[in-house]
């Protein structure tokens, strides 16, 4: 395969990126949602019910 | 604390539907690395150069997709005051900027092999491009100069809304000033790319465009948990506010 | 009707509650001393009664308008004497007073009386502000307030920085400004004066109303 | 609403004449600018002569920072902002009012300017029209978006910072269009100059319009 070296950086940095943005809004949601009133997390309310 | 599900409430941005998209997204990348890099042929002039363009063209689609409703956003904000609203405009700009970002990095990676330079004045959508991503850093930098939020939210609108009405004229002035462009003038209609290429392309398109959706609805809903804690803080400090009057009602007055 | 009526306002300072829920209701024609401590919540209600301050929750009324949804008659109606003079540096006494009674569609003719009144001397009317001294420059500040004749005045502080004669020209001011109907809502320190010149004491602390005594 | 333009604008002037600070430090600034990129070019005449047009409009958006920043802390050190929303005053005659200032102040600037490059970087200025016609309509755009941006930038932290990163790639397209027009104009490089003005018309057309509808909210937001 030629131009392998470009192809994993181009890649890789994209998934990377996407990736760690994904991780840290988890985070920051998990940190969030563990300090607000359970009674106040609307959408769980409606969708998580089961 | 009168409801008891305190302990059950999950502590997580999670819920079924951006689950099942998260699912999605992954599958779909598993699939979109293996058409990419062994299902796609290489291309007769770029080789295997051009399997970077699976994940820049969909970078790019999504970075003017992710303005365009930032714009929408900012526009509602300015016109209801919606809350709702002027989260998703925020959300939106971040994942943008992200995708612009990488769009401009993977272009650059690309233009290397294929057009011997990493970057080129003379296109059009890359200075483009370019301008966009440093309007939105200032649009990121407004958020996050902090104060009264309706305020911010005002403010980071009426940028959003100068970065769009401005961007054409700095697509137009850039096209004018070099007449020319190195890129491929839609090389998706043109019909000269093979079928399986076409296909993941657009399978990257999809995968990017579910992960934009995915990470919007944890993006919002943190959005709305932090503006809830800030709520609930203002409950707090209006009751501490009135406590401090009563201590000084009854000492100091005279 | 009163000219002011507040119902559980709560006023925010970038996050801070700088009012948590004031109720006051203010007929015309009334001296009203605010007093409490600093940081009460004092020039943020002023602000709010002038329909320049963003209300959280509750609703305030001025001579029948709402500030939220109809502040600029309310701003149109009220003079305020604030923290800041709101005149330009650079430009001589008489410069600034033309500009601001041009802008507020005031009759300029008014000025020189309005200085005179206020004991600003002819000399000083083509000097530059910044060579003012603090309470030249407050005293001028009242002037582009007087111009405006407002129906009501609001004044932070007024006394500060003033000599003994400015201190006794803004008690003459207020009483005729309440003789002649206008209603004053004024923060003060200065109680051994105002408490006399008041007809209405209210003590604000922790951003509410906590007194409210009519003399 | 004319009225009120032209006091407010000439009441920045008068504040400007005053203070002297566009003649006593932002002109000087500008020649600065133009000697030290003298130096950064290594004072080759063959560059200079074709870097001169982006050169002179790059020092135009250095002072543009400056004035916009001046502009803007005259209405915010006293409190005249709260001032003029007391006064029942349209916004839209202070955001036209104080751009108009801005505007007057830039081509000032500009023709020092156009003076030092014919000095300083041996500019032979073919069509004075074209540098004339391009000064103006370049101009009022870059007051208008400088205008709109400075009132939204008041008031807050860093806002000096804050301020270029903002205001310096909304101006880009006046840097294209106004660089190519003055290559024109210098006859340094062969393009039609006159065509870049109507991009220009239309960038300040667009900043204008979006300031007039916008400012009002952003004067209320103190």
């Amino acid at each position: 395969m030629t131009h392998l070296g470009y192809l994993l950086v181009g890649w890789g940095v994209s998934l990377g990126a996407l990736g760690l943005y994904a991780v840290r809004v988890i985070q920051r949601g998990r940190q969030a949602a563990a300090r607000v009133p359970a009674n106040r997390r609307r959408w769980l309310a409606s969708e998580d019910a089961s | 604390m009168t409801t008891p599900a305190i302990s059950e409430a999950p502590v997580h941005t999670r819920s079924t539907t951006s689950r099942l998209l998260g699912v999605a997204v992954l599958v779909g990348l598993v699939a979109l690395v293996v058409l990419g890099f062994f299902g796609a042929p290489e291309d007769d002039e770029q080789a295997d150069a051009v399997r970077l363009i699976f994940v820049h063209v969909p970078s790019a689609l999504l970075t003017y997709a992710a303005f365009s409703v930032t714009a929408v956003g900012s526009v509602m904000w300015l016109w209801k005051r919606s809350v709702w609203w002027d989260l998703v405009a925020h959300g939106s700009a971040e994942l943008g900027v992200i995708f612009c970002g990488l769009t401009l990095f993977t272009g650059s990676v690309w233009g290397r092999p294929t057009w011997n330079t990493y970057w080129d004045w003379g296109d059009v959508r890359l200075v483009t491009t370019l301008i966009l991503f440093l309007l939105m850093i200032g649009y990121l930098a407004v958020r996050s100069m902090g104060g009264d939020e309706s305020a911010i939210a005002t403010r980071s609108a009426i940028v959003a809304l100068i970065a769009a009405v401005n961007l054409p004229i700095v697509n137009r002035s850039v096209e004018w000033w070099f007449d020319r462009t190195l890129h491929q003038k839609s090389s998706l209609t043109d019909g000269n790319l093979e079928d399986l290429t076409l296909f993941t392309l657009l399978l990257g398109v999809v995968v990017w465009s579910i992960f934009y959706v995915w990470a919007m609805i944890h993006r919002f809903r943190v959005g709305w948990l932090e503006r809830e804690l800030r709520v609930g803080d203002l409950d707090l400090a209006i009751e501490q506010r009135r406590a401090e009057a009563h201590a000084a009602g009854d000492g100091g007055d005279q | 009707m009163p000219i002011i009526a507040l119902d559980g306002v709560v006023a925010l300072l970038g996050r801070f509650p700088a009012l948590a829920g004031v109720d006051l209701a203010v007929g015309s024609g009334e001296i009203v001393l605010l007093q409490g401590p600093n940081g009460a919540g004092k020039s943020t209600l002023l602000r709010v009664c002038a329909g320049l301050q963003r209300i959280e929750s509750g609703r305030a009324l001025v001579l029948d308008h709402d500030v939220v949804t109809d502040r600029a008659a309310v701003r149109r109606s009220v003079g305020l004497l604030g923290h800041d003079t709101a005149l330009y540096d650079d430009l001589s006494v008489e410069e600034n007073l033309r500009f601001w009674a041009r802008v507020s569609r005031v009759d300029a003719a008014a000025l020189d009386g309005a200085l005179d009144r206020l004991g600003v001397a002819d000399r000083l009317r083509n000097v530059p502000v910044r060579h003012l001294s603090a309470g030249q420059r407050r005293r001028t500040a009242l002037a582009a307030v007087v111009v405006r004749r407002p129906q009501l005045w609001l004044l932070d502080e007024p006394h500060a920085g003033l000599d003994q004669s400015g201190r006794d020209l803004i008690d003459g001011l207020i009483r005729s400004a309440a003789a002649a109907g206008a209603t004053v809502l004024l923060a003060s320190h200065e109680l051994d004066r105002t408490i006399e010149l008041a007809s209405r004491h209210v003590t604000v602390a922790g951003g509410t109303i906590t007194r409210d005594r009519t003399v | 609403m004319w009225r009120d333009i032209v006091l407010v604008a000439g009441k920045d002037l008068r504040i400007e004449s005053r203070s002297r600070v566009t003649f006593s430090q932002v002109v000087p600034f500008a020649g600065l600018v133009l000697v030290l990129f003298g130096f950064a070019l290594d004072a080759n005449r063959p560059v200079l002569e074709r870097a001169t047009s982006g050169l002179f409009w790059i020092t135009v958006m250095f002072v543009t920072t400056l004035a916009v920043q001046r502009s803007t802390s005259i209405e915010t050190t006293d409190g005249a902002r709260r001032a003029l929303l007391l006064a029942g005053i349209e916004p839209v005659a202070v955001f036209v009012g104080k751009a108009a200032a801005i505007a007057v102040q830039l081509l000032a600037v500009e023709l020092v300017l156009v003076g030092g490059i014919v000095v300083l970087y041996g500019a032979d200025i073919e069509s004075f029209a074209l540098v004339a016609a391009t000064c103006l309509v370049a101009t009022v755009g870059i007051a208008g978006a400088g205008t709109l941006l400075g009132a939204l930038v008041a008031g807050v932290r860093a806002r000096e910072t804050v301020l270029p990163i903002l205001l310096l790639p909304v101006l880009a397209p006046v840097l294209i269009g106004a660089t190519r027009a003055f290559d024109d104009a210098l006859g340094s490089v062969a393009v039609d100059g006159w065509a870049w003005l109507g991009m220009l018309a239309g960038f300040g057309a667009v900043n204008l319009v979006l300031g007039a509808l916008t400012y009002g909210v952003l004067l209320e937001e103190t």
